[in-house]
């Protein structure tokens, strides 16, 4: 089942490379989009872990992500229907295969255990995103994806040597670097290399996951690619490399670092999330609003993972609220671009009243990104917040509220505006419909994280329970 | 029921005396007889009985004014004991009731003459309604005073027997409260130096102009009422000044009486002696009735509150 | 067969410190390869005594990929470009390079705390990949020329692959040709990329590609 | 408890319900309407219930489904006082609403006016019976969410977005406050249930620090000085009948908040009650200042709900400093005063505020010094202001005295029964108190005065009967009733708020106590019918002595002068501008003028405001402050690739420098 996770999008992307219509790779993108969620969705009801050999398994950290990217991807897939209209031919047919290309590869992220593997399978995934985020091609675009490479290929190179490091630091016990047994083997590590290898590993992952300092690439790439390339950057690719870290923190907390692993995750962390604020208080282009609220999370996500003990459960948590979050609010911003045709968010207003279903999506976006109740992030923001108290960290929670406040006054004062404020020529731009392709994923998504505002499922609770018992004790 | 009628019997006659008492000494002063002891009687039955004047401008406030006002004034005096004489109504407390009747009286007055539209009114009201605000905050200092010595939250338990022992352990302060209470009751009662009740010079008057429309049974009524505010913020002071507890009536009520032509023949020597203050020296006066008392009241502190 | 490794490692060094100096873009493509086919050799010195097949596929297959393939293909990119010189970089030459002693330096005394598990073929090779790694780093902060940016991240490359050359028995083969593959893809991409920013921009200089910023 | 969830889910029913029939307007006006009053009937039915036996109902729980949180609600007698205020209110406010909305011709969707309505209701339910604190902070962050798109209803203006903006601003800042206040309780008690909560034990420490964020999180929503800046700019800009939900209920659910507070942390230390106490005297005094200094309308009556939280928190906070030094007389008369001047301000604010809506409807303006002689136009809605007047101003025969009284009552209690520190505060508090009387009476003869005595002073034609049929008047007479009947007979209120208490202390109220209280109050009714019939026997005087008279009607007298325009009237500036010449320096009053000069002058004109403290010297610049560390922090994404890596290797060189040092 796993392999054909594996194998399910590699093929469906080179069908897509080949065939030669676009009705065909639109059915394609969507068959496997529904295939690929169906088969991870199988795994729900069996035991956890599953494990295909020694490089391959499903954890519930990695069953999690991979739901996440599976279930975020198909309704990219199904927004995607209508967003394209008329681009070259050969665009769309690269377009449609990279994708489902980086798909793959995002479920190697999650099923791999080892880690050298994983890391393949993260340059893979940024490999594979370059013409994603370069779809349109203009001067901005290619500087974005220059940067993302740049940046993360450097982040990357000093993962690799991280994992070099670990490899090192096992010498003489561990035959390899699987992570089933560098688990099982605590104790039995070279601690200077193993430190050497947290701090490596950690930065090399941390780039990929958009922590400060090395977030810079992160709103060019989300600004300039499609939206629904954002939506899957910032809801797929972040996560893929927080699982990277959670894996980090698994060997960390195996070999007794966790301490030390924190005191450096919370920094960043907190780090994130007042950089945030910097840059979206007076943000012009709303994307890049959504994308450095991104950054954001993922501090806030880091916090919690470095707070341990209920802050994992909150992270986790986090994690999966802001990657339907970010999805809803770049789709959104997708339908916003359509409209209007520009990222300015002074060029767009009057949204609620021209638009209603996407100034209402606009405005749940907004409430669920600042973390507002009845939204999920409310309640993963909340228990986080809840673990950092419980470790006696009030600076720490200080600052939090301070940022999250400090970025609720920024996101208010863009996304009220673009909703609410009158149009300075009310008749000039004419009123394309709303269609139902790009309506109704954002529905679907917006849906998905008032459910998880309000109702837990025991079957997901059951499953950060796995995962946060994975870093307890 | 007996002692609510003759407590309101008292109230409604006497207060017109208490003018005439202040005119013969303005008079005196002045080297001149005056007018008789019971002018302010005359007068009120004078303007009784005239022909009313009504603004078309105005509505029933116009009209209803005066008498709210002045029912409110006696309502507040129900709660007073008039030396003596218990309050017909006493409970803990009452003190905030008859300061606030007096408010009630006073809004209607400043409605009343809003109600005719007239700028002069709306002067006297506006000036009327802000010294009010400065008085009001010593009375209640000053009551806060009272009720800290006397332990009692009654104007009657206070000044029916609560301060007689303050006098000899804190008289100087009870001096300063009076002092106080008497610069107030200049204020409140539209008297020299504050504000003259002879003239009718808009410029510098503040609750003359305010009734300056009203006429005929209104005007005797607002009169009426004015004299009844002046006993009653008499009846304060004299029984500050006489707390202590006599078991004979006759006698009482001679100390009270006397006590009484005492504060008339003071307001009247001060009326003689003093010029009107400019308008923005009024505020001095109101100051100083504040200090005086939140020096008293600091004395007390320090004293050990007796 | 110490001196061998160890004269390999100086000369790898030496040409690092030639790439942070040479202002030429050509030059600084024709160094990396030559370092990266003398990197490609290292591991025939270190696992001299217990050589294996699959050690030299992996030397061979680094040489191939990094030492040729990949200069060449760099020469590809810049094919159109008009002006092949750094002229003025962020760093200048003389910085980068007295920089780059300082990292030597720096290097050597961090491999001094870090004591290596077990005993290996020269203690140099661990401060070298770190030097490496630093000079690389050096480059791409220092250098304006998006080329000269890509053959920095290579260098850098260069040290994480000199130190992945003391672990080859650790790594199963699959992963370390994986890594090989995705680097060589990677520098794939850069390529391209440059070659797009050429022809949307008609010239390669960073400096230009500030456009994107808050 | 059930019929509050019956009364839940009739709301909640109703929203979709609504927003479906959105396309046929009417029916689902009367939608609104019918389950406004359905609603508000069982809530009322319920509350009262509680209040008059006393016993809570069983609680009602549903099992946790979200970590932390779970829906857990109970109504206990304070939880009764607050709902019993806030259906009364939002029943009048709701049916006036209907009214008000009804020739509105805007193109808004209305039925998503009213279903924010009733979410607002909901929520507000829900914080007020909320026994969890995660439950709690929801339903509050949805009560700053859904008056908030109430307040932006007129969003096509500028001004409102902004009043909007800050309104959402700051009291999302506070509710950040709250969150980390309760989850510092939960972390301390193991347990987000306020029950659980109640039991622990908390260090006097904690206290302070619970005490502190309280003091934030519901002050900004209840607009303490300094942390009010939201109301006045809030309160005029929203439709009228959610100005009055707003100060009557919103603002109040701020006072709910703290009072649940000192419910379940029992022990602060006293500087806690001091800082109230001395809050209650700045709000107070300050709001009424302000007040006075405005020219608008709805804009005085937003001050004055300052000045209102402030005379609460008077009684709070001698409360808590009689509880300090375990001097019940003192705090359950200070927290009886305190909840009965909280229903009655929603009371008497719902009603100002309803009639000053039907004088904007009918005169399109707010400016008072545009208005005047309405009394014979708005007949109705004047008289019922007067009446919302005299209960503001705290006048005896109406529910404001009753409340004022309790306050000062404890308050003089406070200076038999503390020491030093408690008599001076306690003083401090009576003369403050004094003061705001005074000074509210003030603004509102100007108010009232202004508004509808004297003449018109705008070319403005009013017309008649613009003041609307049975819906628009015969809420805001519901709640005139209400003032009456409180300022009358107002033992049933009291034991109500004694009942209040009793839940809050966690012990029943000694009958002493009651008694205390009641007894007064009852010579007080024995006074103000003595008043009354004074005031009738004067009638019948007059009506004697002028019954033979003939009566004269004639313009009014101009002291020789002849009136040449209504506008030489007095306005509502200059009536206030003595008194802010007094305190000028404390509300920043300012007059700026250009006075014609020559011998033929041009046009002059004449400004006088006041400038709101706080707001520019606290929160603009922080504002500024906040905004410009943002510009100045800017070049970080300076788009330089190069200084991107140079980030990622200092990144690499500290960590390494300060991990393996």
């Amino acid at each position: 089942m796993l392999l054909f996770l594996l194998l399910l999008p590699l093929i469906a992307g080179g069908a897509a490379f080949v065939l030669p219509q676009r009705g065909w790779r639109n059915k394609v993108l969507i068959s496997a989009a529904l295939a690929h969620c169906a088969g991870v969705f199988s795994f729900w009801r069996s035991p956890l872990p599953v494990s295909l050999n020694e490089f391959l398994g499903l954890d519930a950290p990695g069953l999690l992500v991979l739901s996440v990217v599976s279930l975020l991807f198909l309704m990219v897939a199904f927004y995607l229907l209508g967003y394209f209209k008329d681009e070259p031919d050969i665009s769309h047919r690269i377009f449609i295969g990279f994708l489902l290309l980086f798909l793959a590869f995002m479920t190697l992220v999650s099923a791999s255990r080892h880690f050298g593997l994983l890391l393949i399978a993260i340059e893979a995934t940024t490999l594979s995103s370059v013409p994603l985020i370069n779809f349109v091609k203009t001067k901005q675009s290619i500087e974005a994806t220059w940067k993302f490479l740049v940046i993360c290929l450097v982040g990357i190179a000093l993962a690799l040597l991280g994992i070099y490091f670990l490899a090192v630091a096992t010498i003489g016990n561990v035959e390899s670097i699987f992570i089933d047994k560098l688990i099982s083997h605590p104790g039995q590590l070279s601690l200077p290399w193993l430190k050497m290898s947290v701090i490596f590993l950690l930065i090399g992952c941390g780039t990929k996951m958009g922590l400060v300092p090395m977030h810079t690439w992160l709103p060019d790439a989300h600004s300039q690619a499609p939206s629904p390339v954002s939506a899957l950057l910032s809801g797929c690719l972040l996560n893929c490399a927080f699982l990277s870290v959670f894996r980090i923190a698994q060997v960390a907390h195996a070999a007794g670092l966790m301490p030390f692993f924190s005191s450096m995750l919370i920094p960043l962390g907190i780090m994130s999330m007042g950089l945030a604020y910097v840059f979206i208080l007076g943000q012009e282009d709303y994307k890049r609003m959504f994308a450095y609220s991104s950054v954001e999370h993922m501090g806030i996500v880091a916090i919690g993972l470095g707070l341990g003990g209920i802050g994992i459960y909150g992270s986790l948590l986090h994690m999966i609220n802001n990657a339907f979050t970010k999805g809803l609010a770049f789709l959104v911003t997708g339908n916003l671009y359509q409209q209007y045709h520009s990222k300015r968010a002074g060029d767009v207003r009057g949204v609620l009243r021209r638009h209603p279903l996407t100034g209402i999506f606009l405005l749940a976006a907004f409430l669920a990104v600042s973390g507002l109740p009845l939204f999920g992030t409310f309640i993963s923001e909340l228990i986080i917040l809840y673990a950092a108290l419980l470790g006696h960290h009030y600076i720490l929670a200080f600052f939090y509220l301070l940022f999250l406040a400090l970025i609720f006054m920024g996101l208010a004062g863009i996304v009220l505006k673009m909703a609410q404020a009158p149009a300075e020529d009310q008749e000039a731009m004419e009123t394309s419909g709303e269609s139902p392709s790009m309506i109704l994923p954002v529905l679907f998504l917006t849906l998905i994280v008032v459910v998880l505002g309000i109702y837990i499922p025991p079957i997901l609770n059951g499953l950060l329970q796995q995962c946060s018992g994975l870093l307890a004790g | 029921m007996n002692s609510f009628i003759y407590h309101l019997g008292i109230l409604l006659v006497f207060p017109p005396l208490l003018l005439g008492v202040i005119g013969k000494t303005k008079a005196f002063f002045a080297g001149r007889w005056g007018p008789p002891l019971l002018q302010g009687y005359y007068d009120i039955f004078k303007l009784g009985r005239k022909q009313p004047v009504y603004s078309v401008t105005t509505n029933w406030i116009f009209r209803m004014g005066p008498m709210i006002s002045t029912a409110a004034i006696l309502a507040a005096g129900i709660v007073l004991p008039i030396s003596g004489l218990k309050a017909p109504v006493q409970f803990g407390g009452d003190m905030i009731l008859f300061v606030y009747l007096l408010a009630l009286s006073r809004f209607f007055m400043v409605l009343a003459a809003l109600d005719t539209g007239s700028s002069f009114e709306g002067m006297g009201a506006s000036r009327e309604a802000t010294f009010a605000c400065l008085s009001e905050i010593t009375i209640f200092l000053n009551l806060a005073i009272l009720a800290l010595l006397s332990k009692s939250l009654s104007l009657s338990g206070i000044f029916l027997g609560g301060l007689s022992s303050s006098w000899g352990q804190v008289g100087p302060v009870l001096i300063l409260v009076v002092v106080s209470f008497f610069l107030v009751l200049l204020c409140e009662n539209s008297r020299i130096p504050v504000d003259d009740p002879e003239t009718h010079l808009e410029l510098t008057m503040i609750h003359e102009v305010m009734v300056l429309d009203h006429s005929a049974a209104e005007l005797a009524l607002i009169v009426y009422g004015q004299a009844l505010k002046l006993f009653l913020f008499g009846c304060l002071i004299v029984s500050m000044i006489f707390s202590f507890k006599i078991r004979n009536i006759a006698a009482e009520a001679a100390f009270f009486t006397s006590g009484f032509f005492g504060l008339g023949i003071a307001i009247g020597i001060v009326e003689s002696a003093m010029a009107r203050l400019r308008l923005n020296r009024v505020l001095y006066v109101l100051y100083a009735a504040f200090i005086f008392s939140i020096f008293a009241f600091i004395v007390i502190l320090v004293r050990g509150h007796a | 067969m110490n001196v061998w490794l160890d004269a390999a490692l100086v000369l790898i060094i030496l040409l690092a410190l030639f790439i942070t100096v040479s202002n030429r873009l050509g030059t600084m493509i024709h160094l990396f390869g030559l370092q990266s086919c003398l990197l490609g050799c290292v591991p025939f010195f270190i696992y001299f005594k217990q050589m294996e097949f699959y050690i030299a596929f992996v030397a061979g297959a680094a040489i191939v990929l990094r030492g040729l393939a990949m200069p060449s293909f760099l020469y590809w990119a810049i094919r159109h470009v008009s002006s092949r010189s750094e002229s003025n970089p962020t760093i200048g030459f003389g910085t980068t390079l007295l920089l780059s002693g300082a990292a030597i330096v720096g290097s050597f005394l961090l491999a001094t705390r870090l004591v290596f598990p077990v005993r290996i073929a020269s203690d140099m090779v661990v401060p070298c990949s770190f030097s490496l790694i630093i000079i690389g780093f050096l480059l791409l902060t220092g250098r304006v020329k998006a080329i000269a940016q890509v053959v920095g991240y290579l260098v850098l490359e260069n040290g994480v692959f000199l130190f992945a050359m003391l672990l080859l028995k650790k790594m199963p083969l699959l992963v370390e040709m994986g890594i090989l593959l995705d680097l060589f893809i990677a520098a794939l991409v850069l390529g391209i990329v440059v070659n797009n920013i050429n022809d949307e921009f008609d010239h390669t200089d960073t400096l230009e590609l500030t456009t994107l910023k808050d | 408890m059930t019929l509050i969830l019956y009364c839940l889910l009739i709301l909640a029913v109703s929203i979709p319900l609504m927003l479906a029939l959105a396309r046929f307007k009417k029916i689902s006006a009367h939608v609104y309407l019918g389950s406004l009053v359905v609603a508000c009937a069982l809530g009322l039915f319920s509350a009262s219930g509680v209040l008059s036996r006393g016993i809570a109902p069983v609680d009602f729980r549903l099992a946790g489904t979200i970590p932390l949180g779970e829906f857990y609600i109970g109504m206990d007698a304070l939880s009764a006082f607050f709902l019993l205020l806030f259906f009364i209110l939002s029943l009048a406010a709701g049916i006036y609403g209907y009214g008000y909305m009804r020739d509105y011709k805007g193109g808004r969707n209305l039925p998503a006016h009213f279903s924010l309505c009733h979410l607002l209701m909901i929520v507000i339910i829900l914080v007020v019976v909320a026994k969890n604190a995660v439950l709690f902070l929801a339903a509050w962050e949805l009560m700053t969410l859904a008056s908030y798109f109430l307040i932006t209803f007129y969003n096509e203006h500028e001004r409102v977005r902004k009043a909007g903006y800050v309104f959402l601003i700051a009291t999302h800042t506070g509710t950040f406050c709250l969150l980390g206040m309760f989850l510092l309780m939960g972390v301390h008690a193991g347990s987000m249930d306020f029950d659980r909560m109640a039991m622990a034990p908390f260090p006097l420490g904690m206290a302070a620090g619970i005490f502190v964020l309280a003091f934030l999180g519901f002050g900004v929503k209840a607009g303490f000085i300094p942390l009010h800046v939201w109301l006045p700019h809030a309160h005029p800009e929203a439709p009228t009948h959610v100005s009055a939900l707003l100060s009557g209920v919103v603002i109040k659910i701020g006072i709910y908040g703290l009072i649940r507070i000192m419910s379940i942390v029992k022990d602060f230390p006293l500087w806690c009650g001091i800082v109230l106490l001395a809050t209650g005297i700045v709000s107070g005094v300050a709001g009424v200042l302000y007040a006075l200094g405005q020219h608008e309308i709805k804009k005085l009556l937003a001050y004055h709900s300052i000045e209102n939280i402030g005379i609460i928190t008077l009684g709070l906070g001698i409360g808590m400093i009689g509880r300090y030094y375990h001097q019940d007389t003192v705090s359950y008369i200070g927290y009886a005063a305190a909840l009965l001047h909280t229903f009655n301000h929603a009371v008497f604010k719902g009603l100002l505020f309803l009639s000053a809506g039907t004088v904007i409807r009918s005169t399109h303006t707010g400016e008072m010094d545009h208005m005047g002689g309405l009394l014979k136009w708005l007949p109705w809605t004047g008289h019922l202001f007067l009446i919302g007047s005299l209960s503001i101003c705290g006048l005896p025969l109406f529910n404001g005295f009753i409340s004022e009284w309790l306050v000062f009552r404890s308050l003089l209690e406070g200076v038999f029964h503390l020491d030093m520190c408690g008599i001076i505060f306690s003083t401090a508090a009576i003369v403050a108190l004094g003061l705001i009387g005074g000074l509210a009476a003030l603004c509102f003869a100007k108010a009232f005065g202004t508004v509808f005595l004297g003449h018109n002073r705008s070319e403005h034609e009013h017309h008649h009967n613009m003041e609307g049929d049975f819906v628009l008047v015969a809420p805001v007479a519901m709640l005139a009733a209400l003032c009456l009947w409180v300022g009358l007979f107002p033992q049933e209120m009291v034991s109500y708020a004694f009942q209040g208490v009793k839940s809050m202390e966690g012990a029943a109220v000694p009958v002493v106590f009651r008694q205390a209280i009641l007894g007064p109050l009852l010579s007080v009714t024995k006074v103000l019918f003595a008043g009354i019939a004074i005031f009738l026997f004067f009638a019948l005087l007059r009506r004697i002595f002028l019954g033979a008279c003939r009566v004269t009607w004639t313009e009014t007298w101009g002291c020789g002068h002849a009136y040449t325009s209504s506008k030489m009237q007095y306005t509502a500036s200059s009536f206030a501008r003595p008194v802010l010449k007094i305190f000028r320096s404390v509300v920043l009053f300012r007059i700026k003028s250009e006075i014609p000069k020559r011998y033929f002058p041009a046009a002059g004109q004449l400004n006088s405001g006041v400038k709101d403290i706080s707001e520019y010297f606290v929160f603009r610049p922080v504002f500024y402050a906040v905004k410009k560390v943002s510009r100045g922090l800017k070049w970080i994404q300076g788009g330089r690739t190069q200084s991107y890596i140079l980030y990622i290797l200092f990144l690499l060189v500290v960590l390494l420098i300060w991990k393996l040092r």
